[in-house]
């Protein structure tokens, strides 16, 4: 059953140094609020999984977060490169990053067997790669009626999983609508999952067949306005473009991303102060 | 009429979008792949299938979308599904009939490299974004092109990392081919060696050009053709088609402390 | 892309002798017409494959239409049994009749599979049940990761699938909602597909992120209103429970169940004459 | 206050209902065992989530469905999804509480038949509808309840076909036991034997009785109980519940030429 909660006490009750975490969104409605508050509670050795890692897993990297990363694309979409997550893969800073590569459609496959209760998923893919020379978890599986060969890669069952989603109602069902990515699978492959939402609502007003998480796959419901933010949330605000195009001037030398972070997040209280913390400033190059 | 001034890029992405033909199902990539197929959809495709890996089927974007999965193309699909249903039931099935892929680096043989340059896997010099859904559109699509900058940097003898193999491909019949859209021309897989042979040079540009910016030792058709200069109305629909998106984007922008 | 024509024609041109033919419909939108319109065109020898053989196989089946019978569960739904499906397999009348017996959640799994180009499927399945023991496609395959063996059966691909929905548009996109069954993944995994549906519309109005069938991933729709009855549409009109009941009474022996499909299928020239000659039979009974 | 009369069928029902908890997620098949969730839900476990085949998560329906696919079940659902994704997500994943199974036959072991009676397979005496979800949901559920009629034809030494496996799961816990309930009692099989045992009778039927209506030689409980009488309350529901079923499914018949 969902408890509805503050999106620290979430985090401080399901997040520990060491688990394996994935948090999810395709581009849309990914979990920044949520990812600052694991910086903020300084969390460590954290094996990240996302097909996508994009500037929310850059800052948890650049932050010492992780030690582990589980992925299909790592890039700024749109823009250009991860600083941070280059830095850390090419010179090991601020920590030895450990990569796990996969394509998205093995990760999407991966997500689904976890959810499906299956220990391994298999994909027609990876013909001619060199993907499977360097990552030992993507084996094969023979057709036993065709003799064909298949890829074959484990099912993920992360110990959390959180995501953001545009409302939930008052018993913690929850409502993702647009691009809804691959958050329903990863939500129920994990252990445990945090959903941060725009909204509680008493009605969800769900069309039938809508993407719905019922309440009872779901441990934690936090309410965080704006939570996606700078990606974006259907129905609620548009992605912040500028914002991701500067990020690669902030995120470019070490010290220029350490003080924006500390500024921004380490010296926030939530997201909400996050988010004022932000203004001001903008306030202030526009004065 | 006179053939109308144009870019490098402009051409590239013009020669990228004739190759997508009306009805076409077309699995798009973001970046160069998304503008030539859009330019194709509001030239001579109106009726091409674009498919986002964010699980937008049939979208109608009115900007070039900045990722591949903005708002403008769920609210303007025929269907917005999951992303495990896109790559299950549309890319992995073979029902996409081209696939459109960018590269860092590429081999005569259409392997693409999007992982590494240079050092070690383990240790690389520059990191790359990796593999997205590039491995798998490259061998279930029935066509895959693939739109890059042409230099001794990027068509190389032998690329660092095979991300993607650009060549086969398991719905694609004997006689399909790979082909590679660049600045200076288009290169095409020959059916039976299976390696890339220029086949035709943009306005201007001489197979000389070609050849120096080829990390191998190019092999040219007997048929070379000259690419078709930009005709305006391609000219026009895709730098109307940038100008929106520039000032979509320049306008939208949120609150940022950048700068 | 969908041509629009009539249902008569659609079968006409799409459906053979010896074809294998999946119906589906999970106790909703059922495409009686359909069927109906293969019995008339009098097709023989055909593979039909279904999770659910109900009234509609039970018909087709009795009117010597199927050699082969590929399912997983074969009832009237909250009535009882089907007499011509019981009287085929027990005294292969009126033809003989031979089964491929699955589970719902393997026959769900061979739709995904085949919708998937996947060869076979992978089911945690048919642990102690003896239908292994007498179907040789079920077979197993063992996990490279964990070493589990699991159920594994080869994908299902129709030549045909014909499905029943609420809606198209002109450009022949088709909507389904409410119990939406395993109709997607039946359509993607055939090689052609016919979909009647019970209005064309200009614009299917349908919800971001609801079940749509890209026209393109269709070769016929045909506007056949209430060509779901006696299954019902969701926001159109009822189940016939009452014909459903009426149906174990009907179709209990031969010469009544031969009688009734000349009086009301063979001897009408569509769909809508046999809803009207069902509505005489009434208002004479009524009467 | 007195016991209320009551019939086999409705003890049957109502000790059904009974094994159900509050915030149970619940598969249900069609027939008695949705009888027994609903009437749980509408009397001791309010929170109970229902669950059927046909994509329904969350139904609450008014009525009792007649088919496991009514149009009540979406209407009333919170989410209706696929059958593909009822059979992987919902159930082979592990997350379904109770799964609920109706029987033609059932033996010591809790194997049950839903498939043929009597001939061979290839060619039975009588053929029933076969195995639908049953054979997942016997493994995949953590707990199994199964309904059925005893009698020496439904209780027998050997089942004529194995359809499901009633006593052994996946996701059950060592200890975690499957549950048959019948018009005349109430068995739970031995965690460790895995056989039924009969641990409850239902008010005023004699061991004997249930021994003659066994076709093996039945184990009874040190601790057999007596099924607490139905309280009224419970009647009350259930009898509502099949009085309106009744009435919309008596004047919902549509046109048909029956009879």
């Amino acid at each position: 059953m969902a408890e509805i909660t503050s999106l620290r006490e979430a985090i401080t009750d399901l997040v520990h140094d060491g688990d394996v975490l994935a948090m999810e969104g395709f581009t849309h409605l990914i979990p920044f609020a949520a990812g600052h508050e694991v910086i903020r509670q300084r969390r460590k050795n954290l094996t990240l999984i996302r097909m996508t890692p994009d500037l929310i897993y850059d800052q948890m990297i650049g932050m010492g977060c992780a030690s582990n990363l589980v992925f299909s694309w790592g890039g700024n979409p749109g823009v250009g490169s991860l600083h941070r997550f280059r830095d850390a893969i090419q010179s090991a800073w601020p920590a030895p990053l450990h990569i796990e590569e996969h394509s998205h459609a093995d990760m999407a496959a991966r997500y689904q067997a976890g959810a499906s209760g299956l220990p391994f998923a298999v994909v027609r893919g990876y013909v001619g790669s060199d993907l499977p020379k360097f990552n030992p978890k993507i084996k094969s599986v023979t057709c036993p009626f065709t003799g064909e060969t298949l890829a074959a890669t484990p099912a993920l069952n992360p110990d959390l999983t959180i995501i953001h989603a545009q409302k939930a109602d008052f018993e913690g069902n929850v409502l993702i609508y647009g691009i809804i990515g691959i958050q329903k699978e990863a939500v129920l492959a994990a252990k445990k999952a945090i959903v941060t939402v725009e909204e509680i609502v008493e009605n969800l007003e769900a069309p039938m067949n809508s993407c719905v998480l019922p309440h009872w796959t779901v441990t934690y419901v936090c309410e965080v306005p704006g939570g996606a933010h700078p990606s974006y949330a259907h129905g609620y605000y548009q992605r912040d473009n500028a914002f991701c195009k500067a990020w690669d001037t902030i995120s470019r030398e070490r010290d220029s991303f350490r003080a924006w972070m500390t500024r921004h997040v380490l010296s926030t209280a939530d997201f909400s102060e996050f988010m004022r913390s932000l203004e001001s400033e903008k306030v202030k190059i526009d004065a | 009429m006179p053939d109308a001034p144009h870019t490098p890029d402009e051409i590239m992405t013009i020669a990228a979008a004739r190759h997508l033909r009306d009805c076409d199902v077309c699995f798009v990539g973001i970046g160069k792949p998304s503008a030539a197929a859009n330019l194709a959809r509001l030239t001579q495709a109106p009726r091409i299938v674009l498919i986002y890996e964010s699980g937008t089927i049939g979208a109608k974007p009115g900007l070039l979308p900045l990722s591949i999965g903005d708002g403008e193309l769920a609210q303007t699909a025929d269907s917005v599904v999951s992303v495990p249903e896109i790559f299950r039931y549309w890319l992995q099935s073979g029902r996409i009939d081209v696939g459109f892929l960018g590269a860092a680096q590429i081999d005569r043989f259409g392997n693409i490299n999007t992982t590494i340059i240079g050092g070690t896997y383990e240790k690389p010099q520059v990191r790359l974004p990796g593999a997205g859904g590039a491995p798998e559109i490259a061998i279930a699509a029935k066509r895959v092109c693939i739109i890059l900058k042409q230099s001794r940097r990027t068509f190389v003898e032998k690329v660092d990392f095979v991300t993607s193999c650009g060549c086969f491909g398991d719905h694609r019949s004997e006689h399909a081919s790979t082909t590679v859209i660049t600045d200076l021309g288009i290169f095409i897989s020959d059916s039976t060696t299976r390696e890339l042979v220029l086949s035709s040079l943009h306005p201007g540009v001489t197979e000389k050009r070609a050849r120096e910016a080829t990390g191998w030792d190019l092999k040219v058709s007997r048929d070379l053709n000259e690419t078709s200069p930009p005709c305006s109305e391609e000219l026009v629909v895709l730098r109307d088609l940038y100008a929106r998106t520039a000032l979509a984007y320049g306008t939208s922008a949120g609150s940022t402390s950048a700068e």
